[in-house]
């Protein structure tokens, strides 16, 4: 694998922009990532042509379409397959999926799980607007209980799946969470991932503004957000609230939200760690609101041999133990005979 | 290897041409094996096989039960032969419920030898016999030869440091001496492959060896048979052999290919029988680069192929009819994207589960049409388990000079059924050429501007400079690939699709008619039905039939000749494995009224059936 | 509502025959909306009507782009029509992207009407104009009439205590009444809906009927219009009408089969365009016991269909193409377990995701073939929208009597496109009788002891005492149902499968012509196509062709005369939008040298476009 | 709904055993898997004609064969859809599922999954032998890393799934684990899942003799087990070792094995709490030897409204406020109009 930061030019947002009108209905959350990406990636010192986009079916699948990348809008449900022919085909392209929550856990959810647990070197975006936007408006697997969609006109009755739980529970190396329109902290996030080896899932709670408008207002609301937020970082406590005066602590049983100073000291808290066994990540997580803030950051970031790293670790070594075959040696093998 | 010599009897030697033999017994028998080795040797000695494994659809069903019989058919032939053989000349029945489910088929007066030892009263109940077979006129119309072959092992084998199990399991290799021994063949060879298999175990080494020579003895100092039987070699072209199951050539072929485009092969496929043992094998080939995904499903190994595809590699995915049925959705984005691919299905009876184990030329239809909306591929059968290495080559070939999915259709007859196979001279295998564009190709990129004579966009690979695009499986704007929902370019990209599959014809060789190019008569075949109709269109001829037989071996596009060659006969025979899926697609584009000849039964034709029926169409 | 009159001018009335209007503009500017109420109105006051909508791929695309471009065609007739009109005799262009995409299709001199206020030099950027088609010679083989909508309708509702850009929104009504005057159509149907639907909030009851006089006023008052049109009622059978489209139509027949059958529908689908308003609308019929589910996938949504059909429910699915193609494998479960289900396709344009808001007939090989192994089902297409209703009914009919699954092909036309339709009379109705054993059936019970007539196996239900027993993928023995890997019982279920499903025939109607039983040219069509066909054979027969037309709604099995029906003909033409499908299928079954039509624009036909080809073979 | 309980005979095992020769390869695990449910079912009150069980493919997917009730062997991966359909149209009967972890993991995931959150009041029975029988050993899901089989010669790549987590973060209401050969446990099991409302999820450690003979010995070996399984129960702290010596302590960050007396007191250990919030059940399900023991027992069990409950609810609030309608009713609507 040779490295893919060799000799780059000096790339920029332009370079990452292709000639296709974007099409996403205007106020679309989708916009502000996109632009984000085009930011992101000309950093990385990856040359243009290495980049790979791929997605499924749904609105945030159009995503390929304006980067000026390669790029493949697949059928829904199946990127991650799709992705991950490419990297073991290629492992020194650059694999970006970009996914919707109906096409990576609906009809997805399998193929996304299982190239999590594989840890292929692929970094997926997961736009999370809880609705099927491009079949116009029926609830998701992320949508809450109860929610009222043109299919469920009564309100529809099934559990929503937790999309960080679901990537921790399939073992993911990293699992992040960021917004659409946190224009900082979805930079920082794409940054990371993408410096991630290994399968990389962020979870971007992205607005539909036509099907599911404010869906994520309850929290990340401008006069809400302090109270309802939490911003995870490793190493650090993990503090929130319009002071900075709340924080989260384990009480040995589960979370619970304190008050330093009132009961509760800075040194009581949940001191943030991305490398932690699964648990402490996967109850981050599950975090919401009334009852907790609503965390945002990187849960885990642990480093293991990738899928493509493993597979050419065995070609090496079988290389090294035999003679690649000829056309003759393949054919003309010990079981032969000859009729004269 | 002077001690494996044995002393040759003095008994009457008698030539004939060809001997069916069928080995049936326990699924702990070891038949498959012992069936294998015989076929090796006979191979090895230079007489055409043809082989038909039959294994029981259970993993371990009960011991001595029914389901649990597993047999190996085999016809060895000092003449050129193309089948198993219709009906066993000899029948080796290691136990009553081998007996019960092969009886049948044993050609009247043929030679029935019986493992005695087995038919206890436990075993004849599992079986289903209510009295003994042995005595009831169950078996009076054969040659009954009665062995207690389980104790005659144990005897020879008392000295032998094994538990009694174990020596138990030896008595195939009694068997297969007492076999040798009959139709005068060796025992090198199979004392040859037990040492280098169990080398590092001699106790095993010498039990199956002492077996093997016991077995032979045992015929040589009994008075069982009068005489033994010779089947010369056949009189085949010269050169150098090897055996080869459909399944195993399709490896080599993929191997092949990927050697001769001087490419990457990713093999991605969801395990499924009988094609599983495709993805067992070439993931032997690590050292070649060979990168086999076990996917988490076929729809996963078709998304893989896809991506892999568009990556730059060959890539290739396998698997049956039910698998084939869930990739439908994946190959429809490979077309539309033009991504070029093969897809082997090794056919199965169905439909659903169906009959997992059996065979059946079911999927024709299915491969034309199982996808959404006008969505042509190529399509392509190998004739014999041999032809699929040729085949796999010429689907990659296909695929990459079309840019678009190729099916290549075998079966489980000829996945899993043996024949020996001349190796071809390497030279002559043509190098296949792709070449992925490394320039703009009109000022910027246009991934869909097609070469003029074969219509295929061309294949710029990510990682290439400048040449960066976008595909997806919504409708393309011609020349741009950029998402269209123009009326007209629909039609032409349409348009273009099918008749990209069709240019495939530049390339697919002329159809071949073995027979005169009129007559009464035209069989056409196509797939693993090849051997049962070619025998029969030659026994047919021999009885002055004007019968000619043209085995389909591209069947999307058609070779340009087909019309042609259709014309020259007044009828039309199809024999098909199904209920007469290629006989639609002829009568359909020729409008000849073609009739067929049907048949799902999971097992393939027998030759006599065929012959009959062509006798009632001349 | 005598505030709604408005004085009638004093201008002439023009009697025509039928008009074709189509409205468009930006996806923002509730052309849906107005073409709906301008055929309510028609259907109404006793026009026939037929409909298209042509909605935009994206869910909204910039304002003033092209791809944001919505339109609505409406043809509204005293005579009997069966399509919305090959070309708009009245286009009215919103905007110039709206211009842009449709004038090419307004007939030559055909009347334009144009809101200038929308030509802003931004707009005229976003439509790729150059220069100003109002100005350039664009425009200038039509009659156009260039009205200030947007600010005429402002003016008008400057009272109105609204936002701008929510006075703006009423613009279509302004252009609705203007429409309303021009071709002498009452207001008040559209008052009624407007006071329905936005009852509470009075200002924009009172915008949208001040608009809607305004431009009704407006046409009155100025001299732009020297006459104005009245088409007459047709003379159509007397009854009860509703407007229905074919999607609402299969929702409506799959709740009156439910009441029909006295049995709980089941409904389990995963949203794709064009079916997803199927599960919306059936998702309102709670209150009757319907349980709809939106499942994970397209496979789950089969599965569960699968089961509940075996829990003895009325079960049906809907999909497109490739929904379709992902549930082939559950699909071929269902006919392997011989359990009653419907399966609706609303076909679109494909192969893969094609152009999923456009129409196309592409998927009726897939449902005739599209599984592994030979695996009939039985197939229905409606020829029109409110013919989905009995079509859904019947194949309910169909599946529950052979124990079979039901395809309907219905197409993106079909469902979205709206016409008249009479209702039938309740009593008229058939049951649909079902009977579930409740008794063993051979002092056990034999879950594939068939019945005579009709070969269907039993129903047995779970929760029924001693009926107890397993189904699954296998091969089946017959009778008992247990896993069989026997030969023949393999040919025999197989051959049983295969006349079960030929055997609904019994209840299929015989096929009708329309025309003589003999003549020189037959066109046969199927699905969506029917009014296309139908009015062009009525046009080529009135100009004294001798054609006939026979449009198939049982496609599997075929009605038991078309081999009959064909036979009277010297030839057989067979338009379709695809590549020639059911041409393949009557071509193989019936021997005929049938020539096809075929057109993939995702469009309907056109039907001039058949009447020429109806000349060039007559 | 009505009551399953209803007026029942006493039914035995040998009501329950159909006529079909029973064909797992000797000595496989299904067999002890087989013997537990048939004793089990006939002790729940429940009319035999009520029972439904449900397969995908794979030898343990032969299970329905077995069972002289209502059943229905589907395809591979897909028998949680059917089930659900049989579900939602009578929720009256007992729905059992069989599946392996093939079936139910790799092809399968994304079913399981959704049945899982949706709540379906359906028993699945996982038959986790680590490895795929019916197709002749190839790895699995849950084969562990390096594990070499006819697929991988080399030795697989992917890391595995844990069954437990991947039901528990689907939001599984009630999830188990047991060993085919633990008669005891698994009848229990069993029965706890048999009395669950809701979906229950149950792994079940089972011996593949033929293809992955062995596989659990190295925890569930008669020599070993005391010191490497722990069996968890609601309301006791979690003790094991041949002298019950050891215990498992939460440390604030992460589970630890201690000895009670030697540094750690009973008080000290973690009490198990079926109805914790997830991260519990989570940590514990994800235990393995050596660094734990492995635990068996009830992970999770809460309540919570099944689908077809809130769907009946929805069926009963809709019929209340409109009444049904008739044929006429329903196509005469008000949009009508009369052509005379
Ligand atoms: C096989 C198949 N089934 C269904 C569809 C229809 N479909 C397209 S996108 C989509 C869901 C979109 O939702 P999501 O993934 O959340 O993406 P969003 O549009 O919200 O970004 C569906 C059901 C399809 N294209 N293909
Ligand atoms: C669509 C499809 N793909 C593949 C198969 C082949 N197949 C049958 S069972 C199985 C896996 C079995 O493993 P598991 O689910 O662990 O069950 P086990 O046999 O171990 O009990 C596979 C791959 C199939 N029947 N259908
Ligand atoms: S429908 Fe929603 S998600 Fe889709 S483009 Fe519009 S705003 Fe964005
Ligand atoms: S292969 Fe393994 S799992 Fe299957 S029946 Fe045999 S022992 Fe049991
Ligand atoms: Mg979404
Ligand atoms: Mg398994």
């Amino acid at each position: 694998m040779s490295d893919l930061k060799s000799a780059t030019p000096v790339l920029t947002k332009k370079d990452f922009t292709s000639d296709q009108e974007v099409r996403w209905c205007p106020g679309c959350g989708d916009y502000a990532i996109l632009a984000q990406v085009q930011k992101v990636v000309p950093t990385l010192g990856i040359p243009k042509e290495k980049f790979v986009f791929v997605s499924g079916i749904g609105c945030s699948s159009r995503f390929p379409y304006y980067m000026n990348t390669y790029g493949f809008h697949t059928i829904h449900g199946r990127a991650p397959t799709v992705a991950t022919g490419i990297k073991v085909a290629n492992p020194d392209l650059s694999v970006w999926l970009v996914t919707g929550d109906g096409d990576a856990l609906s009809i997805g959810g399998n193929h996304l799980i299982h190239a999590l647990r594989r840890n292929i070197d692929i970094k997926i975006l997961l736009f999370n607007n809880r609705i099927y936007g491009l079949t116009k408006g029926q609830y998701s697997p992320t949508s809450e209980q109860g929610k009222r969609t043109k299919s469920t006109p009564m309100g529809s009755v099934d559990y929503p799946l937790h999309p960080v739980s679901t990537a921790l529970a399939a073992e993911a190396t990293f699992v992040a969470r960021t917004i659409d329109t946190d224009t900082k902290h979805l930079t920082a996030t794409l940054e990371r991932a993408a410096a991630h080896k290994g399968s990389a899932f962020v979870e971007i709670f992205q607005n539909c503004n036509i099907f599911n408008d404010k869906a994520f207002e309850y929290f990340k609301g401008k006069d809400v957000k302090a109270d309802r937020m939490v911003e995870i970082e490793h190493g650090r406590p993990l503090r929130f609230g319009s002071e900075n005066e709340k924080g989260i602590r384990w009480n040995g049983k589960s979370l619970e939200v304190v008050t330093v100073g009132d009961g509760a000291e800075e040194s009581d808290l949940l001191v943030h760690d991305e490398q932690a066994s699964l648990h402490a990540p996967f109850l981050l997580g599950r975090m919401d609101y009334p009852a907790f803030p609503i965390a945002i950051g990187v849960f885990r970031a642990i480093e293991r041999a990738t899928y493509e790293n493993l597979v050419d670790q065995q070609v090496e070594t079988a290389k090294a133990s035999r003679e690649p075959d000829t056309l003759r040696s393949l054919l003309y093998s010990a079981d032969s005979w000859e009729v004269e | 290897m002077s001690d494996t010599k044995v002393k040759r009897p003095d008994r009457t030697v008698e030539e004939i041409e060809s001997v069916v033999i069928r080995f049936a017994g326990d699924s702990g028998d070891g038949m498959q094996l012992t069936g294998t080795q015989f076929s090796n040797t006979a191979a090895f000695v230079g007489n055409d096989i043809s082989t038909l494994p039959d294994f029981p659809a259970e993993i371990r069903a009960p011991a001595g039960s029914l389901p649990g019989v597993s047999a190996f058919q085999l016809n060895f032939s000092s003449v050129d032969i193309l089948t198993p053989g219709d009906e066993p000349d000899v029948l080796v029945a290691m136990n009553p419920a081998a007996l019960k489910t092969n009886l049948s088929d044993l050609k009247r007066n043929g030679r029935l030898i019986i493992n005695t030892d087995a038919f206890t009263p436990m075993n004849l109940r599992k079986a289903g016999y209510e009295t003994n077979p042995l005595e009831d006129g169950t078996i009076k119309d054969y040659q009954v030869i009665e062995i207690p072959i389980t104790s005659s092992n144990a005897q020879a084998l008392k000295e032998v440091d094994l538990p009694k199990k174990a020596i138990d399991r030896s008595k195939n290799f009694w068997a297969l001496g007492l076999l040798f021994w009959l139709y005068d063949r060796p025992l090198e060879p199979t004392i040859k492959w037990v040492t280098d298999k169990f080398g590092k175990n001699e106790v095993l080494v010498e039990a199956n060896v002492t077996a093997l020579k016991a077995g032979f003895a045992y015929a040589d100092a009994s008075e069982l048979f009068t005489a033994h039987y010779r089947v010369e070699r056949a009189v085949i072209e010269p050169g150098t052999y090897r055996k080869i199951t459909g399944n195993e050539a399709i490896v080599l072929g993929a191997v092949a290919a990927s050697i001769l485009a001087k490419k990457q092969l990713v093999y991605a496929s969801y395990p499924i029988t009988p094609a599983s043992d495709i993805l067992h094998m070439l993931s032997h080939y690590r050292h070649m680069d060979i990168r086999t995904v076990q996917a988490e499903d076929e729809i996963a190994a078709m998304g893989a192929v896809l991506g892999a595809s568009f990556a730059g590699a060959l890539a290739m995915t396998g698997t049956s009819g039910p698998g084939l049925a869930l990739k439908a959705e994946a190959m429809s984005l490979a077309l539309m994207t033009e991504l070029p691919c093969v897809v082997v299905d090794i056919q199965r009876a169905g439909p659903s589960t169906g009959m997992p184990t059996k065979t059946e030329q079911g999927d024709l239809l299915q491969a034309m049409f199982g996808r959404n909306s006008d969505s042509p591929v190529a399509i392509v059968a190998p004739a014999t388990p041999s032809d699929c290495f040729e085949m796999t080559i010429d689907a990659f070939r296909l695929a990459v000079r079309g840019m678009v999915p190729t099916i290549l259709l075998s079966d489980g007859y000829l996945g899993n059924g043996a024949e020996p196979w001349k190796l071809p001279n390497v030279e002559d295998l043509e190098p296949i050429v792709i070449k992925h564009p490394t320039e703009p190709n009109n000022g910027g990129y246009l991934p869909y501007l097609r070469d003029k004579e074969t219509l295929a966009r061309p294949w710029a690979i990510p990682g290439t400079p400048d040449l960066e695009h976008r595909i997806g499986g919504l409708e393309k704007a011609d020349k741009t690939g950029n998402v269209s929902y123009d009326p007209e370019n629909h039609q032409r990209m349409t348009d273009l699709r099918h008749e990209k599959v069709q240019r495939l014809q530049q390339i697919i060789p002329l159809q071949e008619v073995e027979g005169e190019e009129t007559g009464d008569l035209l069989v056409i075949g196509w797939g693993g039905t090849y051997g049962a109709i070619r025998t029969a269109v030659r026994r047919a001829r021999r009885d002055g039939r004007k019968v000619s037989h043209a085995h389909l071996r591209y069947l999307n596009p058609f070779p340009a000749n087909v019309k042609e060659v259709l014309s020259g006969f007044k009828r039309v025979l199809i024999p098909e494995l199904n209920n007469g899926q290629l006989l639609m697609l002829i009568r359909a584009e020729f409008l000849v009224d073609a009739v067929g000849y049907n048949k799902v039964y999971g097992q393939p034709f027998k030759v006599s059936e065929l012959v009959a029926k062509i006798d009632e169409l001349c």
